[in-house]
């Protein structure tokens, strides 16, 4: 097995600490104007994106893990960038329709 | 395998004739492609919301209004710090240290069952009537019609115009017409509850999956050669922490 | 052109678009049975060739694994084919959908199970502001069950949806319960009707003729019957019929607001009661179909979802017309969408349901 | 790997009697038969269903059901072949019984949650049998605001193919993690069997594509049951975006249907042929490729659809690239047939009738692909047409010629040769009469799903209809001849075939724990045709 390794827990609580720092400044970008609607979600995401990055590389162990574990565990990123870009590119340019309702 | 319990039969997960170093191995590499199709199942919720977020940007806004920032920001806390002592009870039982694997393991329990009851009263709010603005229901023609014409709309002392509607009632589920009668008075309400409700079946599923595992411990069945099922539970936990971190400035914080 | 046309080959060309669609096709489909009998003619040619013979006794094959050459050649070759054909597959799409400025706009809305054509064609009565146009729509012609019809013999009093030959005209097509799609084989064109979305696609007919129109996205039980007839004119005999027309709507504006007899009222509403679909859900021979049957039911006590009793009258009917859901027979699902009729229209039908005996 | 099993003398996994036996069984090839019998029955129900339609088809007008009827059929059809016969069909029987043996392995990586997909896949079964008391009649793409709206038992279809996907997801994890870790010492990935590579390349799909549609159809569930507007426009939802969902996961998963029949097609073909499988890195990587390239094409389902334009030429492109890959393994098997000594047997006979009837559905999928002729052809025969050449020509034959291949492997006996190659014939033609017809009636305008159409179309439609009935004829008795093969059929020999591969080289049928010892391998299966002496210098 892969325990009686070097223990990780002074990391994970530094990795806790940050990521409520970040929590913080989430809510405080959440009150801060940065030009338009669209910037400020997409600033909330990368916020959100660096946290989750934290969590998956040190509470979850991706750091310390092999390369295959690593392969799969962001397997599904590209599928999911795919999905959400392709349906919003979609859905946002469709040409020569238009809403019947208000 | 030193262990002082090893005059009994140790578990080790080899029942199937595989020998535990390889469970380890490949518990891990399962439950990452299972946490994949996790990811994917919200990635489908994350793109409608965003596809309904792009049409409609005002109502979105208006109807977060209603959410309360305090509960979320409460809600994410709880969960990171679940999430890290989850994790910390993965390296105790590394170092063979079980009663603390176990104390970390029943906290991580007791905020999963903190965040639910939060989640519990922040339902029960939105069950009742509150004033929207009407801006919020512009995309539902048909349920803002109906409400004008049963005399709930009007127009607030600072001039917007409001309607008191129930975002999400139950007396609606299953009965009568999706169109005038539905049970969530917006897009944003039905992604609201549909995305924490989701959420919120994992965290259940969650507490229990690690309620199982600290019986497990509990009956001592955790060493430092045989902790599979911990780091499982575990990977699952973070999941739900994983998830939480997006819902929380999505839905919360949009307003 | 005959409304029959031999169902081998693609249906009638009969649009300015359709020859570049077809183009586009018979590329296609003379590279694919090329491409067909030259592989499947070395499929075949090496199986007879090298197929064990009776008595044969086994042979030491050649131990070939693979031929780098061999496969950069097949993978390339047809690549550019297929670029090719993605190039036409583009041009004809890019004629489909370059829509023309100068078109004439028709509205056409679906619905369970007809077309309803709305055409610019108005004529408006300047002291009420009233205004009506020319529009019609086709009927559901799905046989019964073994009547022995067939869709042929219901389709010959079909509404025709005309056009003028060499004219731009595009459809804005609507829906008003679920999708469907409206596909007129001879022009080449399809497109979804989405509710809540207006879609659109235009042609220039370039033949004269009747052509048929189908409904191509699965919309229910009588999707099938969701179909109608394109008759396509002579500009002049366009004009004509449309003329004719807008007289015949020019007197009938006259009427509207007058006082109208019950026998003019009955007729029109026994008109409308299947132009308007009424009869896909209600029977007239007290029989259940989706919702309840109609006859004898004005001055019945009918009792509803909630428990409520109500006799059934003028205001009733009117409501459960133009608002169906406000309030449901006991017994019967809340299914039926919101009518799109007119005032004068709901005052014919319920004359009509009215004059329904038991 | 090899730990921990028992001494005992060796028996056949076949041994142990009693239904429950077999349900609570862990073993890989138990479970396997257990898909195989459930699927297979969900295979002759749905072609009941299917003949049922071609019956009321072959006359215009309405002989002897009304539309609704038909409507309900239709969908049935769909989605007992889909959800219940196709998407578990190759993977989940053979990928169960044969992929562990291949690679050198005692079990799955997990055989207790195997038991458990079969479970669930159970437990899905079940819920759709519930709501047959008033079955859906959406079509099985259940399409909003149409499924949203029917007073049909919608729901308990839709949870089913919920679930039923679920077990799908379980399924592929299995296989993905048994071919990582559980391949016995020297088997390489490039000596995997290309069985094997097919098989791992569907279950990545399974794994990515499953959970999107499994969420899209909760959505619809949703709708119907909470009254949401998620898919209703009045209340500010847009039914063109479950369809993009819908299609995110449904068009990669006529992959998971096909990229295993062309595995065995893969194994098939040298055997039979005697010589190496040429190109095999090319068959291999084509499989991954194909997996990876179907995720970028759903939206071609959706060009008249309200897509926009850009996007409808983008997504045309995509669309052809997946036809390179394809077209690559078409010529290797060609190439592999080249100068070998073909011996037609029955797996022999329906593979190179796949390949055949593969052609066919492959090169009708350009005309679909190029966006501007498909607005002609969408939604017509002539993609009823398409769908059936590759799924039933591909899949279905491919299914046929896989049970007739390791029928012996499985059951021990050998089948009556004679009666299977002559039934093949009344598959094949049957199978060309009945589709050949559909492709012109789509061109000619015939819209798919109509219970009825225009007298212009009924010649075609008789053809069709009397291929369907010999295509029933020889399936049925296809099987029948497989059944009698179990109570008559001579004792089968470890290898009648002399294929190279591992499960060919234990016992027919093999014991509990497939080996007496774990293997190790040396060498690539493919080294046919070769005497013995070159065969060990090619190592």
């Amino acid at each position: 097995m892969a325990g009686n390794g070097k223990s990780h827990v002074k990391e994970m609580a530094l990795t806790l600490a940050a990521l409520l720092i970040l929590t913080v400044i989430t809510v405080w970008a959440a009150h801060v104007n940065f030009g338009s609607l669209a910037i400020n979600i997409v600033i909330a995401v990368l916020i959100a994106t660096i946290k989750v990055s934290l969590v998956m590389l040190f509470f979850m162990h991706l750091r310390w893990e092999n390369k295959l574990v690593v392969a799969f565990a962001i397997l599904a990123i590209p599928f999911i960038i795919l999905a959400i870009g392709a349906i919003i590119w979609d859905t946002t340019i469709r040409v020569g329709v238009e809403k019947v309702f208000p | 395998m030193s262990v002082a319990t090893a005059v009994k039969k140790l578990h080790d997960g080899s029942k199937w004739g595989n020998p535990p170093e390889l469970v380890y191995d490949m518990s891990r590499m399962g439950f990452w492609l299972f946490l994949a199709t996790e990811l994917l199942l919200f990635a489908v919720l994350f793109t409608a919301y965003a596809v309904y977020y792009f049409h409609d940007p005002a109502g979105f806004h208006a109807s977060a209004h209603e959410l309360s920032v305090g509960f979320g920001a409460a809600n994410t806390i709880i969960l990171l710090v679940s999430s890290f002592t989850v994790a910390w009870s993965i390296e105790a039982i590394k170092q063979g240290n079980i009663r603390l694997m176990n104390i970390l393991l029943a906290f991580t329990i007791g905020c999963g069952l903190v965040f639910l009851g939060n989640k519990y009263f922040e339902y029960s709010h939105k069950m009742h009537e509150v004033e929207l603005e009407a801006v919020a229901l512009a995309k539902s023609p048909a349920l803002l019609k109906d409400l004008k014409e049963q005399g709930k709309c009007f127009t607030n002392t600072a001039g917007q115009e409001v309607c008191r509607v129930i975002p999400f009632n139950v007396a609606n589920i299953g009965s009568g017409d999706p169109l005038t009668k539905p049970a969530f008075a917006s897009m944003f309400f039905f992604l609201y509850f549909f995305l924490t409700g989701v959420h919120g079946l994992h965290i259940v599923v969650g507490v229990a999956l690690l309620s199982w595992v600290l019986i497990k411990g509990l009956r001592g069945e955790f060493h430092p050669g045989w902790y599979t099922p911990v780091e499982v539970g575990g990977l699952y936990w973070h999941l739900v922490d994983l998830i939480w971190i997006y819902l929380f400035p999505l839905l919360y914080l949009v307003s | 052109m005959s409304d029959i046309y031999p169902a081998l080959v693609l249906p009638p060309s009969a649009s300015s678009s359709a020859p570049v669609v077809d183009f586009a096709f018979w590329l296609v489909m003379i590279i694919s049975i090329l491409a067909f009998l030259v592989v499947e003619g070395v499929l075949i040619y090496f199986v007879v060739r090298y197929r064990r013979r009776k008595n044969e006794a086994e042979r030491e094959t050649p131990h070939l694994t693979h031929n780098t050459t061999l496969e950069i050649i097949w993978t390339i070759v047809p690549s550019l084919i297929l670029l090719v054909l993605f190039y036409y597959g583009y041009v004809a799409i890019k004629e489909l959908r370059n829509f023309p400025q100068d078109s004439e706009v028709i509205r056409v809305v679906g619905q369970k199970w007809f077309w309803n054509f709305y055409y610019p064609y108005c004529v408006e009565d300047q002291a009420s502001g009233k205004k009506l146009c020319i529009s019609g729509n086709t009927e559901n012609i799905n046989p019964e069950k073994g009547s022995g019809q067939t869709q042929l013999a219901k389709q010959e009093n079909q509404f025709l949806f005309r056009i003028p030959k060499g004219r731009n005209i595009t459809l804005q097509i609507e829906s008003q319960d679920v999708i469907h799609s409206l596909y007129i084989p001879a022009f080449r064109v399809k497109q979804d009707a989405v509710p809540g979305l207006k879609t659109r696609l235009w042609f220039q007919a370039t033949e004269l003729g009747e052509f048929p129109i189908f409904c191509t996205e699965y919309c229910g039980k009588d999707h099938a019957g969701m179909a109608g007839k394109v008759l396509v004119m002579e500009p002049v005999a366009f004009e004509q019929w449309k003329e004719a027309e807008l007289a015949k709507l020019r007197e009938k504006l006259k009427t509207i607001g007058q006082v109208k007899d019950e026998a003019t009222l009955i007729a029109e509403g026994t008109r409308l009661f299947t132009a308007k679909g009424c009869n896909a859900c209600h029977g007239l021979q007290g029989n259940r179909l989706v919702g309840p049957p109609l006859n004898g039911i004005y001055g019945k006590q009918e009792e509803m979802q909630d428990g409520s009793k109500l006799t059934v009258d003028d205001a009733y009917l009117k409501e459960s017309i133009l608002k169906p859901m406000a309030k449901i027979v006991k017994g019967y699902p809340p299914a039926m969408p919101p009518q799109n009729v007119t005032e004068d229209e709901v005052e014919a039908l319920v004359a009509f349901l009215r004059s329904l005996k038991n | 790997m090899a730990h921990a099993v028992a001494e005992h003398a060796p028996v056949s996994y076949l041994e142990k009697k009693g239904i429950l036996s077999w349900l609570s069984s862990v073993d890989h090839k138990r479970i396997g038969i257990l898909y195989l019998i459930t699927t297979m029955s969900a295979f002759l129900v749905g072609g009941v269903f299917a003949l049922l339609m071609r019956a009321e088809l072959a006359r215009p007008g309405m002989q002897f059901m009304d539309p609704q009827t038909y409507n309900v059929l239709m969908t049935l059809h769909g989605s007992i072949m889909i959800f219940l016969f196709i998407v578990p069909g190759i993977v989940a029987t053979f990928g169960n019984f044969v992929l562990p043996i291949q690679i050198g392995a005692r079990d799955v990586a997990f055989p207790v949650l195997n038991r458990f997909s079969f479970q669930v896949y159970l437990a899905g079964l079940f819920i759709i049998a519930l709501g047959l008391a008033n079955p859906a009649d959406t079509g099985w793409t259940f399409y909003p605001p149409y499924s949203s709206t029917t007073d049909t038992n919608v729901i308990t279809l839709t949870l089913g193919a919920f679930v039923l996907g679920f077990s799908s997801i379980l399924t592929g994890i299995n296989f993905i993690v048994t071919v990582h870790k559980m391949r016995a010492p020297g088997m390489t990935w490039y000596r995997l069997p290309l069985f094997v590579w097919a098989i791992y390349s569907a279950s990545l799909i399974q794994v990515i594509a499953t959970p999107v549609v499994g969420i899209s159809l909760i959505l619809l569930v949703a709708e119907r049951v909470f009254g949401v507007g998620f898919f209703t426009p009045a209340l500010g939802g847009d039914p063109v975006l479950f369809q993009h969902f819908f299609w995110f996961y449904s068009h990669p998963v006529v992959y998971i249907m096909i990229l295993p029949a062309m595995g065995v097609v893969s194994e098939i073909l040298p055997v039979f042929s005697r010589k190496p499988i040429f190109g095999y890195k090319a068959i291999a990587w084509s499989s991954v490729a194909i997996a990876a390239v179907s995720f970028v094409v759903w939206a071609h389902h959706l060009f008249v659809s309200s897509l926009s334009t850009t996007a409808g030429i983008v997504f045309s492109f995509l669309t052809f690239t997946v036809a390179v890959p394809t077209a690559i393994k078409v010529f290797n098997w060609l190439a592999t047939l080249y100068k070998g000594q073909i011996e037609l047997k029955t797996p022999m006979l329906y593979s190179l009738a796949f390949i055949f009837l593969f052609i066919i559905g492959g090169l009708t999928g350009l005309p679909l692909a190029m966006i501007g002729v498909d607005v002609h052809l969408h939604d017509t025969y002539f993609v009823v047409g398409h769908f059936h050449y590759t799924i039933q020509g591909g899949t279905v034959l491919m299914m046929i010629a896989a049970l007739h291949y390791w029928w012996p492997k499985i059951t021990g006996r050998m089948y009556n040769e004679k009666v299977a190659a002559f039934m093949f014939w009344f598959v094949f033609i049957g199978f060309n009469l009945t589709f050949i017809p559909q492709f012109i009636l789509g061109i000619g305008g015939m819209p798919r799903r109509y219970a009825d159409y225009l007298p212009e179309f009924a010649p075609l439609h008789l053809i069709s209809s009397i291929g369907a009935y010999t295509l029933g004829i020889g399936y049925f008795v296809t099987i029948l001849n497989l059944l009698i093969s179990l109570k008559k059929g001579e004792k089968a020999p470890a290898n009648p075939w002399r294929a190279n591969t591992l499960e060919w080289q234990i016992e027919s049928p093999p014991t509990e724990h497939n080996f007496h010892e774990i293997p190790t391998i040396t060498s690539w299966p493919y080294d046919y045709g070769q005497k013995e002496e070159r065969k060990k210098e090619s190592l």
